[in-house]
């Protein structure tokens, strides 16, 4: 699925965003009616609620040559489960740590409160993690011997 | 899960790990009359506490479906279950039948690398001085 | 040791119905299950300085005998890792009588866990821990791309044995992701770098109790417990726990909790 | 082994030789990687990458089949640079100066001319085998499985000799038997040559030896015939019953085909074994056999060290040790002298009549066991062989003459097959392919083939091929990979259902008898 997204040209960054349902995906969808503009290297999954992202999700996604993993959800407070969130902010406080103490760079895993309104602040978001990303280059854990053959 | 008041059972058994020629010290873990595990021996001179995967599976196909639990004997185009005593008395037979009809070389035997020293022993003692042959060897070429 | 001996016969006769512990046979010390007061096994019982996992030896005892009770002896690691267990419903500390015994000075030392001693102490002296920060140290010196090499070239040796998981007493799933394909490449060594190990850092985070067990079965002699150690200070900086220090307090990453959990995560 | 696997730690150069050492003893891979930490320079010579080259200081990736060429080719090199161990060279061996005439033509150009190793890593790799003060060569069958395996051998030992790597902890030429009693089972006179203890058959004092000890007359003083050798005789129908105990030859020996038409000819089969197998369907009698965790006894690893197995439960259903089994067989014939209770008692008389083993009990075995030789009860046991002399006095440096493997690719069959094990799976898989641990990891055979040959064919990775040689085919997947240089492919052979030694020579090693697993040729068609 990766290479489908940002093309082959070799500086493009590919990002997962994880979006849910309730909010940020409807946030994302606003960003479009409304025309904002944002970077298109980014692979959207809708899930539920954030809450029901596994840890491995994330590094599966990096796994599969992702740059970047952004994880964005409903402000805490307005969960449409109620608490769903305070789970996805827990392991993602832990998730990142972790990262970083193998080597990743924090940069490349980053989560965000985006609300059904907040359309702008969802290509705000989008266009500065891709800038992020982008300087942090192609990451480390990209599978090296399969991107050789995929290329 | 035991049934109640039954006697409680948990031992763990040194042994060696039988796949390959390195010799890893495992633990049999043994819960009521079944194995259930294995464990590294921890003191062990080679293997130190550590396994590959295969020595913390070893205890695995202890159990296998395709274990061979009966003697058999070819009737016709199948194997039929049978006793001991009638199997025994075919493998006397057919051993002894070429012996006499065809001489002691006539008949050979293959040891096996994966049975224990005493097994092999015995099995070239049978070959040497039962049947009077010395062709007796295993797969130690393959 | 005599005084285990005692102790053993004494748990069986104050109504224990068998006494998991360490015994010397033939040389080699390892886990004995001693059901009799008068069994020959208990002139062979014995700390020794062998460990295993006890912890996870108890788990398949209390399922397979429900209505015993077990009397266990005890390190400060494996009274931590039951304490961890019960809290994770895998075993029920009411059916079990544990009997604490305290790592030796050397024993300390030769380790490093954070407490080398269960809290209550039957056999031997309590001695302060000396917990060796040196891998952690060294790669928070380094840089993350220095980092990332540093882990690769450990995690390289790899020749996927599962040693970790199996002997640790804090891993009991039936199902272990590390053996679904589409997060770990079957069949294929070393392990898909770094999925295999990040998933069971991250499953050990809030639960590895510290033990060590994992690097001592690790062939390829992995720095795994700095790893895990790592997760669990993360864990405490971030979430102000540790497995296996309190019986009550539950890991925050085993239950939703509240806002002011998040609260302490967004300082 | 001539050491012990523990030392490998003190060594400071480990040349792994045709050892894929991490897939078939993991244990010992890892052993090696500890000393490679501690500083230990790691020479890997394979014709596949395997997880060793990776950290290897020079890796040469030779053709199958080239050994004598580039073993020739170190000892050149090492000579010509004034390298070679002159004083151990002087005091303990004899035959320097025929090894160095021998070897003077294969210089490192004639030898990359050969095996294809560029001149210039073979002479590195010299440099730092003979450079050290301790350096270990460890080999397994990719050594031994050709038709030139005994010359390949005797080769590594002149590399040994020539630089003094003899009789010190941390060196010595170490073969990594590939069963886990592969070691015991020769030890103890399952061979066609000699009973236990390596004691020649043909020897009129041993067999009068053995004569007394087993209260018989009449010894056979004519050496018997080895396995592939009865396998041919059983074809042209003059071997014409056989007993089988715990093997499976119609997976695990060379050229399938000529195997089954072998026993299939047989007046009479029998088998004893743990599990169904393939070569049950061709037998008289089945006689189940208890596991390993079924019974007690002895093994004896690659290192010389015999260590006990335990009984941990019962026999599943009516099956019964193998020793039982020899035992009630023989007195079903009639025969005395097989009234053991236990394998202990075994074992004491294995110990009467075998020197290497007089000192051993299982009292003293303990759980740590015992490295022969161990000549009395209070012989700590033996380390390290060699370590004053050789058995023999001197050491005899043997020259050897590269000769090519029995089959060579040619047109119709282009590309060379070499064969091998996996982590997961052991031998023939009658064990490993009913754990479910293992089975999880990986059930399938494959072909490793190179990219560039993959191309050629039009073959892509996973695609389904038929790989066939002179003497059979088999459908597997193809794996494209660069493990395997160009024009070789690699396939393991634990799969019955996609057998390798369909494929396989059964051409033998002259002296040793062993197959040519590790060459044919081979071609694939998608």
């Amino acid at each position: 699925m990766a290479e489908n997204i940002g093309g082959d040209n070799g500086d493009e960054v590919r990002i997962l965003a994880f979006l849910c349902n309730w909010c940020s995906y409807a946030g994302a969808d606003l960003a479009g009616v409304s025309r904002f503009q944002y970077p298109t290297n980014v692979l959207d999954v809708r899930v539920m609620c954030t809450g029901t992202i596994s840890p491995y999700f994330v590094i599966k996604a990096f796994q599969e040559g992702m740059d970047g993993v952004l994880i964005a959800g409903c402000h805490i407070g307005d969960c449409h489960y109620l608490k769903g969130n305070y789970m996805t902010a827990k392991r993602f406080g832990v998730l990142r740590e972790a990262l970083k103490f193998l080597g990743l760079e924090e940069g490349r895993l980053r989560l965000e409160w985006v609300s059904a309104a907040e359309g702008e602040k969802y290509a705000e978001v989008i266009r500065s993690f891709t800038e992020e990303v982008k300087a942090l280059g192609p990451s480390p854990l990209r599978k090296r011997a399969k991107a050789g053959v995929e290329a | 899960m035991a049934e109640n008041g039954s006697e409680m059972n948990y031992r763990l058994v040194p042994s060696t790990c039988v796949y390959c020629g390195t010799g890893c010290g495992v633990l049999l873990e043994v819960t009521g009359d079944r194995l259930s595990g294995t464990l590294p021996q921890k003191d062990h001179p080679v293997s130190k506490g550590a396994l590959c995967i295969k020595g913390w599976s070893v205890h695995e196909f202890v159990y296998s479906e395709r274990r061979l639990t009966k003697p058999m004997v070819r009737s016709g185009e199948v194997l039929v279950e049978t006793d001991w005593e009638a199997a025994l008395a075919a493998v006397a037979d057919g051993l002894s039948a070429a012996r006499d009809k065809h001489g002691p070389d006539s008949v050979g035997f293959f040891a096996s690398a994966r049975c224990t020293n005493e097994e092999n022993y015995l099995l070239q003692k049978l070959a040497r001085a039962v049947v009077g042959t010395n062709n007796v060897d295993h797969c130690a070429r393959l | 040791m005599s005084d285990l001996k005692s102790i053993v016969r004494e748990k069986l006769r104050d109504g224990a119905d068998a006494f998991l512990c360490l015994k010397n046979e033939e040389g080699t010390v390892l886990p004995a299950l001693i059901t009799d007061a008068d069994s020959p096994d208990l002139e062979l019982v014995e700390v020794g300085d062998s460990r295993y996992p006890l912890g996870k030896i108890l788990i398949d005892l209390l399922r397979e005998y429900p209505d015993k009770r077990f009397a266990v002896l005890v390190r400060g690691c494996d009274e931590r890792a039951l304490v961890e267990l019960s809290k994770l419903e895998q075993v029920d500390l009411e059916r079990l009588v544990l009997v604490g015994v305290a790592c030796s000075a050397e024993e300390a030392a030769a380790c490093g866990c954070l407490r080398p001693y269960p809290s209550d102490i039957a056999l031997g002296e309590k001695v302060e821990a000396a917990p060796g920060r040196e891998v952690i140290d060294e790669v928070e010196s380094l840089s993350d791309a220095e980092r990332m090499a540093w882990w690769r070239e450990q995690f390289s040796r790899c020749i996927k044995c599962y040693g970790c998981r199996n002997i640790c007493p804090m891993c009991f799933c039936k199902d272990c992701a590390l053996e679904e394909p589409h997060l770990v490449e079957p069949g294929v060594i070393p392990p898909d770098f770094p999925s295999f190990h990040i998933i069971r850092a991250l499953d050990m985070t809030g639960r590895c109790i510290d033990c060590g067990l994992c690097e001592e079965a690790c062939p390829a002699g992995i720095p795994l417990r700095s790893l895990y150690r790592k997760m669990q200070d993360i864990m405490e900086d971030k979430l102000e726990y540790r497995a296996g220090e309190s019986a009550e307090e539950r890991s925050p990453l085993s239950f939703l909790g509240s806002e002011q959990d998040i609260e302490k995560l967004e300082e | 082994m001539t050491n012990s696997i523990a030392e490998l730690e003190d060594a400071k150069v480990i040349l792994i030789v045709g050892s894929n050492t991490t897939e078939q003893h993991p244990i010992i891979g890892e052993r090696i990687l500890a000393a490679a930490r501690k500083g230990a320079k790691l020479i890997v010579i394979d014709p596949r990458a395997i997880h060793l080259s990776g950290f290897a200081e020079v890796f040469l990736r030779p053709r199958p089949g080239s050994e004598v060429a580039y073993l020739n080719g170190l000892i050149n090199v090492i000579i010509s640079e004034g390298l070679e161990d002159s004083e151990f060279i002087a005091a303990r061996t004899e035959g320097f100066e025929e090894l160095k005439q021998a070897v003077a033509e294969y210089t490192p150009q004639k030898v990359e001319e050969i095996s294809g190793i560029p001149a210039e890593d073979l002479v590195a790799a010299a440099r730092i085998y003979a450079g050290s003060e301790r350096a270990s060569i460890v080999y397994c069958m990719g050594i031994t499985q050709h038709s030139t395996g005994t010359d390949n051998v005797l080769s590594l030992a002149n590399l040994a000799m020539l630089t003094g790597n003899v009789g010190k902890p941390g060196t010595g030429v170490n073969p990594l038997r590939g069963q886990n009693n592969v070691q015991g089972a020769c030890d103890v006179g399952g061979l066609p040559n000699v009973y236990t203890g390596y004691q020649r058959v043909d020897s009129e004092e041993v067999a009068k030896k053995f004569e007394a000890a087993w209260g018989v007359e009449g010894l056979s003083r004519q050496p018997g015939l080895t396995l592939t050798e009865m396998m041919d005789k059983a074809a042209r129908g003059e071997l014409k019953a056989l007993f089988i105990m715990g093997e499976n030859p119609m997976v695990s020996d060379p050229d399938l085909g000529h195997v089954r038409e072998a026993l299939d000819k047989l007046e009479f089969l029998a088998v004893a074994d743990i599990m169904e197998n393939e070569t049950l369907e061709l037998s008289h009698v089945v006689l189940p056999a208890a596991s390993f965790a079924e019974k007690d006894g002895t093994i004896t690893n690659t290192e010389r060290r015999v260590q006990r197995i335990r009984k941990a439960v019962e026999p599943v259903g009516d099956s019964r040790p193998d020793w039982e089994i020899v035992c009630a067989l023989a007195r079903k014939m009639g025969a005395s002298g097989f009234d053991f209770t236990s394998p202990e008692e075994v074992f004491e008389e294995i110990r009467k009549v075998t020197p290497s083993y007089a000192g051993i009990t299982y009292k003293r075995l303990g759980t740590q066991g015992l490295q022969w030789p161990v000549p009395d009860e209070d012989h700590p046991g033996t380390p390290i062989l060699h370590a004053e002399s050789f058995p023999i006095g001197k050491g005899k440096f043997t020259p050897c003459e590269f000769r090519e493997p029995a089959e060579m690719p040619d047109a119709e069959y282009p590309l060379l097959l070499t064969t091998g094990r996996l982590l997961f799976h052991y031998h023939t898989g009658t064990m490993t392919r009913r754990s479910p641990s293992l089975v999880r990891e990986i059930d399938r055979a494959f072909v490793e083939v190179n990219p560039a040959d993959a191309a050629e064919l039009g073959i892509g990775d996973g695609e389904a091929v038929k790989v066939s040689s002179r003497r059979g085919s088999v459908e597997v997947n193809a794996k494209v990979t660069d493990k395997v240089g160009k024009g070789v492919i690699f396939m393991p052979f634990h799969f019955a259902e996609a057998a390798a030694n369909v494929l396989t020579n059964s051409a033998l090693d002259p002296v040793s008898k062993i197959p040519e697993f590790k060459v044919c040729s081979a071609r694939i068609e998608t």
